[in-house]
């Protein structure tokens, strides 16, 4: 595949209809949250767009974002728009291994310097670099140098986009999200734990499509996807709405499908796509299989208290807080009303005595 | 002891604080409703004759010297102090502009017992030397001579001779073993005599013996008036030490509000002991011997009448349905004029006022909210049950040109007595 | 500070702090308050002052009727957002699972419309008991910086606990950390404050009630 | 029996409870046929952008029925277009070459274009069978 090919052409020698071409189109304008009528656009857009390098680093993560964009063994819209980037590195993707990857990579890096994307998963340590490494190269250098060159960042998961779960509490390698460190570059974050896939990919296809990034919230993720809340989107809102919930896992409230926020859903603080977009081919979401959504698109998900705790519930033991507080209270009361009590009778007791000769002020 | 001041008044202030008051000053939301209940906003729009209002100096005693954030303010020299200029200019306010009705007590949401309020706050402004010169004038009277009104023995001995005179019947003085020993006050003494000779005619007709005490016959009390428990205690004291003298089963208190209030309510606890005898207001004898059948009445007045009720009397006193039922017998058009009751209009003389000639325009500016009440029930005929009220009923509807007859419910009850007698 | 630990925080130990502080503060209150004690009567009673005392408690509740005509919008507006305020505080599901997690006990509670509606019906009451309050001159009067406290801390729990529900102008968790932190500020200033009437009231209105019904009168 | 019973009950309270969006789709695509009628061009509609609940697509697509078109083509996996009992109103199902389902789309139009021949296509078309004749 040369690089000078557009995705046209490419898709083209490649054996792909136009009418195919138009069902791709149709399928991105889908995977972008974009209206059908956009379709005609994105396939102008697509003819002519160049295929972009793409350096894919990872870091502390669980290879979870890569599966969930590779979880399909055969082509897909998704694998195609992949199969029109050109994936310069990706150290589990790619064939080759060791120094020969790292040179890859470096190449891509001097050939497209100013113009590739750099896609992150993972965290990066900053206690001691020695954490993480890959060829003898901290993950915090790796990230700058790579940066460097960058015309954009993909902060892809809730680890690189902001911090995730080696962030958590208490954050022994010092994780930090890909903009805590990198302030020069636009970044995209796609957080979530896993994101959905066509998130991944429709922002690349936006890329792809425009030349530019998307429009983002102030967490940086793609407002398409992100704009709205799980809650918002929930088919199970007008359960919560009436007032009806599901009080545990088992009970009729579950089994009629009722709300989960009282089994601690995170769905009305969780700007996410799921509700909509779905997962596996769009099957459902966890809502729909009767899991409460953990907000694992949300910064600090990981240290936000038990998963089933509902977000309104406070999280540390307010009834002994408020038992201690009355013990005290009531001490604390009884001194002050003694010391009321004792100042009362005090004037009581220096009371003197009002003749009808006290009655007047001298004038 | 050494005269009044700012010291002995705060003290008397911190004294007064009691858990009531703090509970009154905790809820007070500033809700303004005290005011639409006040005949002394009412008729002057005058915002800082607002019930509550008038108690801010007592307020920021209880906030500093009683509550936690109010003492550590004090300490770290945040707060205000009250000043003695501060107190004199709430005199106006404590004595011009409240005859302690009670009314915004009934009205208050969160329950404040407001009049209660003042009543205890007039023991600070009167040791703080703040008390108004009319009522220091007849609080010396009552204590010097016997009688705010400066009333002497002979005065009344002399009214005694013209009513026995009238009536042919006998007035009894110091008479011992009775069953009632009757109060009067200055004003039924010197203005209407006739009420004691409705006494006479009444107790004459239902067999009741009674007397008067030479040395207590005064039922008015300055010292609750003014704020002084002392002063209040030393005159109820010579009622207990007469009744006990002239060992009667009950003390009447006369027609007269707060010598109700000054006897029968706060009497024991000025004192510092519970009576042995009862106290009892006339129309609660009066109410008695009706259903005994002993008052037997003939004829009814015809004009269309209605009763004012004294606030202490019956607000603050609890007399209500007694004067309803002795009306009955002799009213043929009975008419209640609006908020009747435990929601009635003060006349506005009472609580020391009328005592305090610097009041005398304001009693009778607020006199419009009476007069408001009573056009709209168009009576041809005010009856009452306190000669304190009676006079400035007069005096208002004078004022305010209303040609209305006040009558005193006994002596009405009086006039309608069956000549014969069984 | 992200938003998340903002949250957080403002679920955890600041709603901790606030706690305390509430119930600890009107406790002191409450015994500071009763402890200062009062007088027995020696006068012979007329009625029970125990009866009376627990009689007004319950009927100061509703105004006479000379009372309602000269402060109608006084006890209209009032009226609405007083119930209005408990309707949004125990009868919101997300609230009585706070209730239930904290005291274990819990209620049905309305379909969130209605409490959203009457969310919007209590702000316009509270508004227009603002401007009541600066209008009137009786009030204006009266009115100090801790009567304008007092509103404040409030409208605040409504206002932000409204605009989280809608989601208004910052992201939810922010929307709900801020809806909180208003709640604990109102706990916080509660026992410092005339909010202590909500308790005091019921004290105020049993000694009215006590000191009338000692006396034959129901007040 | 019992089993179906159940079943049937379930329905109807799913029936009764989640069909919110059944009906305004019911009501967007009458517009959409009304618009197409007034010349006002085609709709698409993307079933995957709304928050439908289980079954609701189901009972969607129950309600608009089965036309007389049934169309399938194979470009970069197999396409499914099929007219619904109301004219004008297609259901077009994309798979990929494992047949998961990579879009649904309700179009409210004449055709889908996707099933017209595309002029490239058709202009290539024509260049080959030139090349082959000539």
């Amino acid at each position: 595949m040369s690089k000078d090919e557009t995705l046209g052409e490419a898709l083209r020698r490649q054996g792909v209809t136009r009418r195919g071409f138009l069902k791709f189109c149709a399928a991105t304008a889908s995977m972008m949250a974009l209206p059908p009528s956009m379709v005609p656009v994105i396939a102008a857009a697509l003819e002519s767009a160049r295929r972009p390098s793409v350096i894919w680093l990872s870091f502390q993560e669980c290879t979870g974002c890569t599966e969930s964009l590779t979880r399909s063994h055969s082509p897909t819209v998704e694998g195609l728009i992949f199969d029109s980037i050109s994936l310069d590195y990706h150290h589990t993707l790619q064939a080759a291994s060791g120094s020969a990857a790292e040179a890859a990579r470096e190449t891509a890096m001097e050939e497209n310097h100013g113009k590739y994307i750099l896609v992150v998963d993972g965290s990066i340590p900053t206690d001691n670099p020695g954490y993480s490494t890959i060829a003898g190269i901290s993950n915090r250098d790796m990230l700058e140098d790579a940066a460097k060159g960058a015309a954009a960042i993909v902060s892809v998961g809730t680890c690189a986009a902001f911090g995730g779960i080696p962030a958590a509490k208490p954050n022994p390698t010092g994780a930090v999200s890909v903009s805590d460190l990198v302030h020069d570059k636009p970044i995209i974050n796609v957080p979530g734990c896993p994101p959905i896939p066509v998130v991944i990919t429709g922002v690349l296809a936006h890329y792809l499509t425009f030349g530019t990034i998307p429009e983002l919230d102030d967490l940086k993720r793609p407002k398409a996807y992100y704009g709205k809340s799980i809650h918002d989107r929930c088919y199970r809102r007008p359960f919560y709405d009436k007032g009806l919930f599901a009080e545990t896992f088992d009970d009729e409230g579950a089994r009629k499908g009722w709300c989960l926020y009282k089994l601690g859903c995170k769905g009305p603080t969780t700007y996410n796509a799921c509700a909509t977009v779905k997962w596996n081919e769009g099957t459902s979401f966890p809502i729909e299989s009767g899991h409460p959504c953990l907000g694992c698109s949300e910064p600090g998900f990981w240290d936000g208290g038990s998963f089933y705790r509902a977000i309104s519930t406070p999280t540390e033991d307010l009834s002994k807080a408020a038992v201690y507080a009355v013990g005290a209270g009531a001490v604390a009361g009884v001194a002050l009303g003694a010391m009321n009590r004792a100042k009362k009778q005090k004037s009581v007791d220096a009371h003197e005595k009002v003749t009808i000769d006290d009655l007047d002020k001298e004038k | 002891m050494s005269g009044p001041s700012l010291q002995k008044g705060l003290a008397a202030f911190k004294e007064q604080i009691d858990a009531p008051v703090a509970a009154f000053f905790n809820s007070c939301m500033h809700c303004g409703m005290c005011a639409d209940a006040c005949l002394f906003y009412t008729e002057t729009k005058d915002p800082t004759r607002t019930p509550i209002y008038k108690l801010e100096p007592l307020r920021k005693v209880w906030q500093q010297e009683y509550t936690f954030w109010g003492r550590s303010m004090k300490a770290l020299g945040m707060s205000k102090p009250v000043t003695d200029e501060e107190l004199g200019q709430w005199e106006e306010l404590v004595y011009d502009s409240c005859t302690l009705c009670g009314r915004c007590s009934m009205v208050c949401p969160v329950g404040n017992d407001i009049a209660y309020m003042i009543r205890k706050m007039r023991e600070g402004m009167a040791a703080a030397g703040h008390a108004p010169e009319g009522l220091i004038g007849a609080t010396k009277r009552a204590v010097t001579i016997g009688s705010p009104m400066g009333v002497k023995l002979p005065a009344l001995q002399a009214q005694i001779r013209h009513i026995e005179e009238d009536t042919g019947l006998e007035i009894p003085l110091d008479r011992e073993g009775v069953d009632y020993m009757c109060l009067l006050s200055s004003m039924e003494i010197m203005n209407f005599p006739e009420y004691t000779a409705a006494l006479a005619k009444i107790f004459h007709q239902a067999g009741v013996t009674w007397t008067i005490s030479s040395e207590a016959f005064e039922a008015t009390n300055s010292g609750i008036q003014i704020g002084v428990s002392e002063i209040a205690a030393e005159l109820v004291q010579r009622i207990v030490d007469a009744a006990e003298k002239l060992k009667v089963k009950a003390v009447i208190s006369p027609e007269c509000g707060h010598a109700y209030m000054a006897i029968r309510w706060e009497g024991p606890n000025l004192v510092g002991k519970p009576f042995d005898f009862k106290v009892v207001h006339i129309l609660e004898v009066l109410d008695e011997l009706r259903e005994q059948g002993r008052l037997k009445t003939t004829g009814k007045e015809m004009q269309r009448l209605t009763y004012h009720d004294p606030c202490q009397i019956a607000r603050r006193g609890g007399v209500l349905e007694q004067p309803r039922r002795l009306l009955d017998m002799i009213a043929d058009d009975f008419v209640e004029m609006p908020e009747a009751g435990v929601m009635n209009w003060c006349c506005g003389a009472g609580g020391g006022v009328s005592s305090n000639e610097r009041a005398d325009d304001l009693r009778l500016k607020v006199f419009n909210r009476k007069k408001a009440q009573l056009d709209a029930v168009q009576a041809e005929g005010l009856v009452s049950a306190c000669a304190n009220c009676r006079i400035h009923l007069e005096e208002g509807l004078e004022e305010y040109h209303m040609d209305l007859p006040v009558l005193s419910l006994t002596e009405t009850i009086a006039e309608h007595l069956a000549e014969d007698k069984s | 500070m992200t938003e998340t630990e903002f949250l957080l925080w403002v679920r955890g130990p600041a709603l901790q702090i606030a706690t305390i502080v509430f119930v600890l503060g009107i406790v002191v209150r409450i015994l500071q308050m009763v402890m200062l004690g009062r007088k027995a009567n020696l006068a012979e009673a007329r009625g029970s002052a125990l009866a009376g005392g627990l009689r007004t408690m319950v009927t100061r509740s509703v105004p006479d009727r000379g009372t309602f005509q000269r402060s109608t919008f006084t006890i209209v507006s009032g009226y609405i957002f007083h119930i209005g305020l408990f309707v949004t505080i125990f009868l919101y599901a997300p609230h009585i699972l706070l209730i239930d997690e904290v005291f274990g006990v819990s209620w049905p509670a309305l379909p969130t419309p209605v409490v959203d509606a009457t969310a919007v019906v209590t702000i316009i009451a509270l508004l227009a008991v603002l401007i009541h309050r600066i209008k009137d001159p009786v009030m204006r009067f009266l009115s100090g910086f801790s009567d304008y406290l007092v509103w404040l801390v409030t409208f605040l729990p409504l206002f932000t606990g409204y605009i989280a529900f809608h989601r208004i102008g910052l992201s939810p968790p922010m929307l709900i950390a801020l809806h909180i932190l208003s709640v604990e500020l109102l706990m916080v200033v509660f026992p410092f404050t005339k909010l202590m009437h909500t308790f005091s009231l019921f004290i105020a209105r049993y000694y009215n009630g006590a000191i009338a019904g000692y006396k034959g009168v129901q007040s | 029996m019992q089993t179906e019973l159940e079943t049937a009950m379930l329905n109807v309270e799913l029936g009764d409870a989640l069909t919110y969006n059944v009906k305004p789709l019911l009501h967007e695509i009458r517009h959409a046929l009304a618009k197409l009628l007034n010349d006002e061009g085609p709709t698409v509609i993307d079933l995957r952008s709304l928050p439908l609940a289980p079954g609701e697509e189901e009972k969607l697509l129950n309600t608009l029925g089965h036309g007389e078109v049934h169309a399938s083509l194979n470009a970069l996996g197999p396409t499914e277009v099929v007219e619904t009992g109301y004219p004008g109103v297609w259901v077009v199902r994309h798979y990929n070459t494992d047949r998961e389902v990579i879009g649904k789309f309700i179009e409210v139009c004449d055709i889908p274009d996707l099933l017209r021949s595309q002029q490239d296509d058709i202009r290539e078309g024509l260049e080959q069978l030139q090349s082959e004749l000539a």
